[in-house]
């Protein structure tokens, strides 16, 4: 039974692919996952637009969407019927054929990032040798898809927001790289499945996660920077920033082409949430022994789901960073954290069981950490004043 | 702070040919002002910043104000020796009869500037320039290079009343377009017949505006060209 | 003519110009008209910006789309019906706008007010001014990018306070309240008493405010060190309000000119020592504090009496000829009114100084050499409402 | 100063979310169709003419003597004076209004045709729901649909409208003692108008 509920969708899978031709079944398998892929992340993504209205509004002492359905549910399908329904505007001089391919690009490549996240026991698309890479070499093209849209709408803040867009991802792609690569070294592979396999085993009861090391929590906490600056949501979203650039490179995108930016945006989210839940939270093994009897496919998604909040709950409390700050904050600070972080995950590797490598990791990490966070802001001048009265 | 009689004397020593002149304040605010001759205004200014006792560092306020041609009535007591038969004795006596005369008092532009300091709390010393006339002669020199905040209230005075302030380094119109003819805060301004469209309780505007309307219809049917 | 073809059309016009402009055939600036629909410009304002990169190199603010003629009108008009159209200058607090316009008035006819209406006066400008605060700091934040979680806290206590407002006089925001020596209807013990329980709340939501903000790291590196404004250029500008303190420079018209009856309490006048934008949020912020100790001295003072001097008169009102100016220290500066009569039912002339309008002097000073993203800053740290603005 | 203003201010909005679910406090919402807030007894919105009788024409205590329409800001009333005069409430001849306008899309809630008033005539309606598709002749009120009774004035604004009667009802006497006098004295002339009330709030 449990065994049943784990593999429930790949026996199902397995299922409807027997009703077909040998020949064919291979090959139906994939259009299954793949089809069930691109029905469901957008299912999660109208789940996510509610959860996210509904959970600013609650930070914000406000109900959040109400009217439509039960607890306003229905809230993104009318959203969605909505900007189904808008007209199409493309700038008088714009470059109509890139305008129009930009949101496709854009959505194509986080798509396929899915393909190699493995969201259950034996529930990933291809498993692939190379996972990580095939992932990073899909989340990259998404910077093209982004300059495209701020190239072709001809429009200040577009191109504006284009520029600052670019900047930022190259920038992050480094650092998201590198506090993966600390990951591989640890598990000694780029196959996503085999990471997941390396961290799901249990001492008294705990998960062998990578959090739970102290290399693990500095690359994740880089990781979760990265990820934010990657997906441009906030404290990180200075391409879009609407006080700023309006709405930055879609400025001029209207109707449905605006919905599948904002789904691309959202997809993206899931996918490096994804990501890094298999790199640093154990994927889809349990947070505790006796719970394993839970199909595996719900920890991910709830893991999932549950940095979707995280970066809700950022989004409702800190306000954006400037570009050079941003600029300064990767290049100058979380780079070379990373780098440090790298020799320690080394340190670790080759210092053998015990807890002396607890000691001297964490002690590094922390001293590192505490030293450079008070170096940099003391150059920036930062810090908080004290006031002086008149009478 | 000095009384306006002290702020006088000091200006004048300190700029000889100032022109000044004390503007009594009949209200009970008794906020009585200085009027200084455009031609050392800046002078006067300089020296009203800068002196240690007077320290008028915060231009607080720029008014323009508008005042017409008016014709005044005026009662003017004239005295004088009328010879009389009092107690059956010719004498000379001093008589005060009331007469009704009557003038017009030219128009002009009048700019008022308020200042404080802001070192000193002290305030408001308050400064008057006049234009010499309303249609040709609406030159005031500017107080900007003397106090910034005069930059854009300088500017909406020339926009909203046509006073030209030389030395103003950036004299555009503010609140009023480019493009616009009159200026709207002189008091014989006359509002454009197109004001409002919108039918009110109040015929007139209405009729004014449907008459409008109406001639704007017919010109663009005779093919002249635009309406506005 | 097909779409295609009206493009190309159009393309040929020039409409395909690219958005840079050469100047002195050196650098390439590129030129964007910030507003007047942009998303903060709080309201219908336009910033003309010329920008290398991202830096700004020339600002220039354009004016006049709110723009109603207020003083034209109220030429037009009787001085008592000018009161309700102040309501609308700066329709944030317009009991500020209220108290002005009746003191210049009051100094004009030599008007007396009873205490318990100057007590009223006094309570209802502090709640004005706390609420302006609250809503100017969250709109700064907003500005920054945090999605609006201060300003709907900021809007929260403000529904309070508006609610008290409307009980009182009627109207939340128009509230047309005060009147030539005195105020329209009198406070019940009701009233006070709630007005006393809103005030026991404030401190715990001004203390909400700096937990949110004041030592998040993101707004110290957004705000310190960013618009600088001399005290000097500041005094010289005429800005006036919590701009004008935060460079340094201790002039508060409550303390300066002690009109109404504020040199009966106890306050003091928070400065600040660089005059960027994060000293203009603290003193803000330490002027709702010094606010709440106003009100709380108010609440407990206020005697019984009478609201309206009883030489006041509503219908026949004409002042004798003469002029006066009246300032107060309006929460966004020194608000001033200048009445000239000339013996008639209405004023000669009727002007207004509007803070905000005189605070935007310095903003290309405050401006040039820094980001797009602290143009947005800089602007919101002025504090300005366009209906004053414009008139 | 190592990111614990982030973590801070985190607890702050958490302590929120949370507290949105429990405290009134904190969630201020009015879902206004459905749910209503309690008539305010201040609110004004739109002004209204009282009338003392069952007959709402006969008994508008409007004099039209067109102060309101002098003072209105926005200028916004609109009034004919009748030629004739009609018996008042009292049953004293006096003018009245032929035609009362008032343009609701152009006033703006003020009070001030209120306060000038001398015949407490013209109130301040808390009727706000007065949306409606016909802009020019929807937003217009005339004199009927101005009128509403002196109960329902009462029903809005109890202790402001106590205060008003008490107060017609102090001239009246007044007003009676000065005629019976008048009468006695045989001065044909009477009182034409009741003397304007006392300057001052209303």
């Amino acid at each position: 039974m449990i065994v049943w509920m784990d593999q429930f969708f790949v026996l199902l899978r397995n299922w409807l692919v027997g009703f077909l031709p040998v020949s064919l079944q291979g090959f139906a398998g994939v259009l299954l996952s793949v089809v069930t892929i691109v029905l469901l992340f957008p299912a999660l993504f109208a789940l996510a637009v509610w959860l996210e209205r509904k959970g600013l509004g609650r930070m914000q002492n406000r109900l959040g969407p109400n009217r439509v359905g039960p607890f306003g549910l229905l809230q993104p399908i009318a959203d969605g019927i909505k900007s189904l329904t808008k007209e199409d505007i493309v700038p008088l001089s714009a470059d109509a054929p890139v305008h129009f391919l930009a949101p496709v690009v854009l959505v194509v490549a986080v798509f396929m990032g899915f393909a190699v996240l493995p969201m259950g026991r034996n529930m990933v698309l291809v498993d692939m040798d190379a996972g990580l890479l095939f992932y990073f070499a899909m989340g990259a093209s998404t910077e093209l898809a982004v300059f495209m849209a701020g190239w072709s709408s001809r429009n200040k803040y577009s191109l504006l927001g284009a520029m600052r867009a670019v900047a930022q991802m190259i920038s992050y792609e480094v650092v998201l790289l590198l506090s993966s690569v600390a990951v591989v070294m640890i598990s000694g592979s780029l196959s996503l499945t085999k990471i997941v396999e390396a961290q799901n085993h249990y001492t008294w009861g705990l998960p062998h996660w990578y959090i739970f090391t102290p290399w693990g929590l500095a690359g994740f906490i880089m990781y979760a920077i990265a990820a934010t600056a990657e997906t441009n949501r906030s404290p990180f979203d200075l391409p879009e920033g609407e006080s700023e650039l309006v709405a930055g490179y879609h400025t001029e995108y209207s109707g449905f082409k605006f919905a599948l930016f904002f789904l691309g945006e959202y997809l993206a989210m899931f996918s490096i949430s994804g990501l890094g839940s298999t790199l640093f939270l154990g994927g889809w093994s349990a947070p505790f022994s006796f719970l394993t009897w839970v199909p595996s496919w719900i920890w991910f998604f709830s893991k999932l789901m549950l940095s979707v909040f995280v970066f809700i709950w950022m989004r409702g409390t800190l306000p954006r960073l400037r570009q050079d700050q941003l600029m300064n904050f990767a290049w100058k600070f979380v780079l070379p954290f990373t780098l440090l972080n790298l020799m320690v995950t080394a340190l670790w590797r080759f210092m053998g069981e015990g807890w002396e490598r607890w000691v001297v990791c964490s002690a590094i990490l922390v001293v590192v950490y505490v030293v450079m966070a008070r170096v940099s802001l003391y150059k920036e001048h930062i810090r908080p004043r004290r006031y002086r009265y008149a009478d | 702070m000095k009384t306006m009689e002290e702020i006088k004397a000091a200006i004048e020593a300190a700029a000889p040919g100032a022109g000044v002149e004390i503007v009594p304040n009949p209200s009970p605010s008794g906020q009585h002002s200085l009027r200084i001759a455009p031609s050392h205004a800046v002078a006067v200014a300089t020296f009203l910043r800068d002196d240690a006792e007077l320290a008028l560092d915060f231009l607080s306020n720029v008014t323009g104000v508008d005042w017409l041609d008016k014709e005044v009535t005026e009662k003017v007591k004239v005295t004088s020796t009328v010879t009389k038969t009092v107690d059956d004795v010719e004498q000379d006596v001093e008589e005060t009869v009331e007469e009704t005369r009557k003038r017009v008092q030219p128009g002009c532009l009048e700019v008022v500037y308020h200042l404080f300091s802001s070192a000193l709390k002290h305030g408001p010393v308050i400064l008057r320039m006049k234009t010499m006339n309303r249609t040709d002669q609406v030159e005031l020199p500017s107080l900007t290079p003397i106090w910034r905040s005069a930059e854009f209230q300088e500017r909406e005075v020339f926009d909203l009343y046509g006073v030209v302030f030389k030395g103003h380094p950036d004299l555009r119109r503010l609140l009023m377009w480019d493009e616009f003819k009159d200026h709207p805060m002189r008091r014989d301004y006359v509002d454009p017949d197109d004001y409002e469209y919108e039918p009110t309780p109040h015929d007139a505007v209405l009729t004014r505006a449907n008459a409008h309307k109406a001639a704007e219809e017919a010109k663009a049917r005779e093919g002249t060209g635009a309406g506005l | 003519m097909t779409d295609t073809a009206f493009r190309r059309e159009k393309m040929e016009e020039g409409w395909n110009r690219p958005p840079l402009i050469e100047e002195d055939g050196e650098a390439e600036l590129l030129e964007v008209a910030m507003g007047p629909h942009h998303p903060s410009t709080h309201g219908v304002f336009r910033m003309d910006l010329a920008l290398d990169g991202e830096r700004v190199v020339r600002l220039k603010p354009v004016f006049g789309y709110l723009h109603r003629n207020h003083e034209k009108i109220a030429e037009g008009i009787s001085y008592l019906a000018s009161m309700p159209y102040t309501d609308r200058l700066d329709y944030i607090c317009s009991l500020t706008n209220n108290w002005a316009y009746a003191l210049a008035v009051e100094k004009l006819v030599g008007q007396q007010v009873p205490e318990r209406a100057e007590y009223i006066r006094v309570i209802l400008a502090e709640f004005t001014r706390i609420q302006n605060h609250a809503s100017s700091i969250g709109f700064l934040i907003q500005e920054m990018g945090a999605s609006g979680t201060p300003l709907m806290y900021a809007f929260r206590e403000r529904e309070k306070i508006l609610d008290l407002f409307e009980e009182l006089t009627g109207s939340r925001m128009m509230c047309n309240y005060m009147r030539f020596g005195g105020c329209r209807v009198d406070t019940s013990a009701a009233w006070l008493d709630a007005a006393r329980k809103v005030v026991d709340g404030l401190p715990g939501f001004v203390d909400e405010f700096e937990n949110l903000l004041s030592t998040n790291e993101i707004l110290m590196a957004r705000c310190q060190r960013v618009g600088i404004l001399r005290p000097e250029l500041a005094v010289n500008a005429g800005i006036t309000g919590p701009m004008l303190r935060a460079s340094g420079v201790n002039y508060d018209i409550r303390k300066v000119d002690h009109y109404g009856i504020y040199d009966r309490f106890k306050f003091r006048v928070p400065l600040g020592d660089h005059g960027d934008i994060y000293d203009r949020y603290m003193v803000r912020i330490l002027e709702m504090r010094e606010s709440i100790t106003i009100l709380n001295q108010a609440l407990r003072d206020i005697p019984g009496g009478p609201i309206m001097d009883a030489k006041a008169k509503i219908r026949g009102f004409r002042p004798k000829p003469g002029e006066a100016y009246g300032r107060i220290e309006a929460p966004k500066g020194e608000l001033g009114f200048y009445l000239i009569s000339d013996g008639g039912p209405n004023p000669y002339r009727y002007r207004v100084r509007p803070p905000s309008l005189i605070n935007l002097t310095v903003l290309e000073d405050m401006c040039l050499g820094s980001n797009v993203a602290d143009v947005v800053l800089i602007f919101g740290s002025v504090d300005i409402v366009l209906g004053e603005v414009d008139r | 100063m190592l990111g614990e203003g982030i973590l801070k201010g985190m607890a702050e909005t958490a302590r929120n979310f949370v507290g949105s679910y429990f405290s009134a406090e904190r969630m201020t919402t009015v879902e206004y169709p459905e749910e209503r807030i309690a008539p305010i007894e201040a609110a004004r919105v739109f002004p209204f003419l009282v009338y003392d009788t069952e007959n709402w024409e006969a008994g508008l205590r409007c004099v039209a003597c067109q102060i309101c329409e002098k003072e209105c800001p926005p200028k916004c009333i609109f009034i004919e004076k009748s030629k004739d005069k009609k018996p008042d409430a009292i049953g004293k001849p006096q003018f009245y209004p032929t035609r009362f306008d008032i343009d609701i899309s152009v006033c703006m809630s003020c009070q001030i045709c209120v306060e000038v008033c001398p015949f407490e005539a013209i109130k301040m309606d808390n009727v706000f729901e007065l949306a409606t598709d016909d802009r020019f002749g929807g937003l217009l009120l005339d004199r009927k649909e101005l009128a509403k009774s002196n109960e329902y004035y009462h029903g809005i604004h109890p202790t402001e409208a106590a205060r008003v009667d008490a107060r017609l009802a102090a001239e009246k006497v007044k007003a009676d003692a000065k005629s019976t006098a008048a009468v006695v004295a045989s001065a044909v002339k009477g009182a034409e108008r009741p003397a304007p009330p006392a300057a001052g709030g209303v």
